[in-house]
């Protein structure tokens, strides 16, 4: 058993473990202190599976902005006087959930251990359809050009999702600002981070959605960490949630599945084809669409956070 | 030297998933964030090294990405945590 | 066993967990939580399955992984909307736990208020 | 040459691994909050440091050195606001009791 083996073995242990512990916490907050941690354990896993991009991705959104509207959810649930207490389930309903849980995941396991040699794999397509594109990241390229249209329902599916929760304002609320993310008093030290910290984790968003052509990255990356940078200016109160009548923030909304739709139609009507992308044009063409990617998701993540709005549009 | 790195790592990693024995044990909610604190550096840490010893491309920005996200979730927990029941959040009811 | 293939276990065993706190727990939010660890495990079979169709000199097969990483966003999407209504209940009811065995509350007055 | 640079690499990373240890067991045995505070902020920072400081000579490229550096000041920034914050929360809960 080699060094690495050992690696990968404590790993998925401590993986295990934390989940269980998520599971079988009494408190919410520490459940969701503990699956954050286990989010950070989990990128490592993707990185052992050679997924960099997924790992970013877990980590960013699966993990980091997840943990955090739960813990907002729950304050928020407390604040308005939420019981949190029940009586746990009868051992007879814990039992057969347990049967249940332990057949769907032995199933599964079966599935991993019969996997067939060599596996299917759609590798050899994307590596022709990254020629195509002048791309050197092959998650990138299959994202926006070989699956495009994936990518652009998703990025409706977003939108879908802050609709709805903005559909869930009291009407009297209808068009205003969501509740602020922080408390009260800013503190010094909160201060401190939005001018230390935030500027750089800006930087750090660009470069990971410039980079994402070639390397690990990308759209989805980016946005994830522009959309935490900021939250967290929300958290220390030198800003609040936008009001969501606002037209800016409506347009940012839209803006990146509405370009990703448009470039689409034009590559019909000048390319020969829905989402084909001119030859010699595609990498700028991509970029182009990215760009717009990465702002809706920097603004939809945090709304989808603050929840539906909350004051009247006129307060 | 690539053994020895992956040493250091699964070592680094070994104590700091001992460390989540306080997001256990708390007894405070300051006590489990700390844990996930130490994890979070000591997942970067791990993540370099590992990187450095199997070349798996562009994990630097994986462990940059990996810091900011730390950074903010501890920020966000230590907001929520404060909040607990001495004061609710403002603006609760428009 | 490679790493790949423990990590599918992994999977398997983490859709596992999150099936039976999806179940057993009656807290919705902790719920969400359950369910996000159901998602995690299915990513992470979908994980091996890129790892192993590894060919035309990648070393994964990016399809599947450009597939979790649109799955992992959609689940951020359906837990921010599951939070909302679950603070839109409390609102409601003033109350959020999904207890089967508990009487259910009557509806107060809103039936129009939405 | 690159033996000394290996072996430089090899104590920083050590330093570094135990300086983790030393924070785990402070995080693990300290009995209150603070000083368990105490702990953990001497381990990010100086066990991180030493173990990019250990991965720099292994850096491929000046923009990689530059990468493994910002990472470390990227913890060091969050870690000491984080440590201050907490330590805030907690010292009036710990004059109350």
């Amino acid at each position: 058993m080699s060094i690495l083996q050992v690696l990968d073995l404590g790993l998925a242990i401590l993986v295990l473990a934390i989940a269980g512990w998520t599971i079988a916490a009494r408190e919410l907050f520490a459940s969701v202190v503990g699956y954050v941690a286990y989010g950070l354990l989990l990128s490592i896993v993707w990185i052992r599976l050679h997924a960099p991009d997924v790992a970013l991705t877990e980590a960013a959104i699966g993990s980091g902005v997840t943990g955090v509207l739960l813990v907002t959810t729950g304050a928020r649930l407390r604040g308005a006087g939420g019981v949190e207490t029940a009586a746990p389930p009868r051992l007879s309903q814990r039992l057969m959930a347990g049967a249940l849980a332990v057949l769907v995941a032995a199933a599964l396991a079966a599935v991993v251990l019969l996997l067939p040699e060599p596996a299917p794999t759609l590798a050899p397509e994307a590596r022709e359809g990254l020629a195509a594109t002048g791309l050197g990241n092959p998650v990138t390229a299959v994202l926006i050009a070989y699956r495009s249209f994936d990518t652009m329902l998703e990025k409706v599916v977003l939108v879908l999702a802050v609709v709805g929760v903005w559909s869930l304002a009291p009407d009297r609320c209808w068009a205003g600002a969501p509740a602020p993310l922080g408390r009260a008093r800013p503190e010094g030290a909160l201060l401190f981070l939005d001018q230390a910290l935030v500027p750089l984790g800006i930087l750090v968003g660009v470069h990971l959605f410039w980079v994402g052509a070639d390397e690990p990255g990308g759209a989805f990356q980016a946005g994830a960490i522009l959309a935490a940078m900021w939250m967290i200016v929300m958290i220390s109160r030198l800003t609040e949630p936008p009001r969501v009548g606002a037209r800016w923030l409506r347009l940012a909304l839209i803006a990146g599945p509405a370009v990703f739709l448009a470039t689409g139609l034009a590559g019909g009507g000048m390319a020969g084809g829905f989402f084909a992308y001119p030859a010699g044009f595609a990498k700028p063409i991509i970029l182009f669409i990215e760009a717009f990617l990465v702002l809706s998701i920097a603004v939809t993540l945090p709304m989808l956070v603050a929840g539906p709005p909350r004051r009247s549009p006129q307060s | 030297m690539n053994d020895a790195l992956l040493v250091a790592a699964g070592f680094i990693l070994l104590t700091v998933g001992a460390g989540l024995v306080r997001v256990l044990r708390g007894p405070g909610d300051f006590d489990r964030m700390m844990a996930v604190q130490l994890l979070g550096a000591g997942g970067v840490a791990s993540l370099l090294l590992i990187a450095s010893a199997t070349t798996v491309a562009g994990v630097e920005d994986v462990a940059l990405g990996l810091a900011l996200l730390a950074a903010f979730a501890s920020i966000a927990f230590v907001n929520s945590a404060e909040a607990d029941g001495a004061e609710p959040l403002e603006g609760e009811d428009g | 066993m490679s790493a790949s293939t423990l990590a599918g276990l992994v999977g398997a065993a983490l859709v596992g967990l999150g099936l039976y706190g999806f179940i057993v727990s009656p807290q919705p939010l902790r719920k969400i939580l359950a369910f996000n660890l159901i998602g995690n495990g299915a990513f992470l079979v979908f994980g091996i399955v890129a790892r192993k169709g590894a060919a035309a000199g990648f070393p994964f097969d990016p399809v599947p992984q450009a597939m979790v990483i649109t799955g992992i966003v959609v689940a951020f999407a359906a837990s921010a909307l599951a939070a909302a209504l679950i603070l839109r209940l409390q609102e409601e009811t003033g109350n959020v736990l999904l207890d089967s065995d508990a009487p259910a509350k009557p509806p107060g007055d809103e039936a129009g208020a939405s | 040459m690159s033996l000394a640079l290996d072996l430089f690499s090899l104590v920083a990373i050590g330093a570094g691994a135990f300086f983790f240890f030393a924070g785990t067991v402070g995080l693990l045995r300290f009995p209150d909050s603070l000083t368990r505070l105490h702990a953990l902020t001497k381990a990010d920072n100086l066990g991180l440091g030493l173990i990019v400081l250990g991965l720099l000579p292994r850096a491929g490229s000046l923009l990689d050195a530059l990468r493994l550096i910002a990472i470390w000041v990227l913890v060091q920034l969050s870690g000491a606001a984080t440590a201050q914050l907490i330590g805030r929360a907690l010292s009036p809960r710990r004059a109350a009791e």
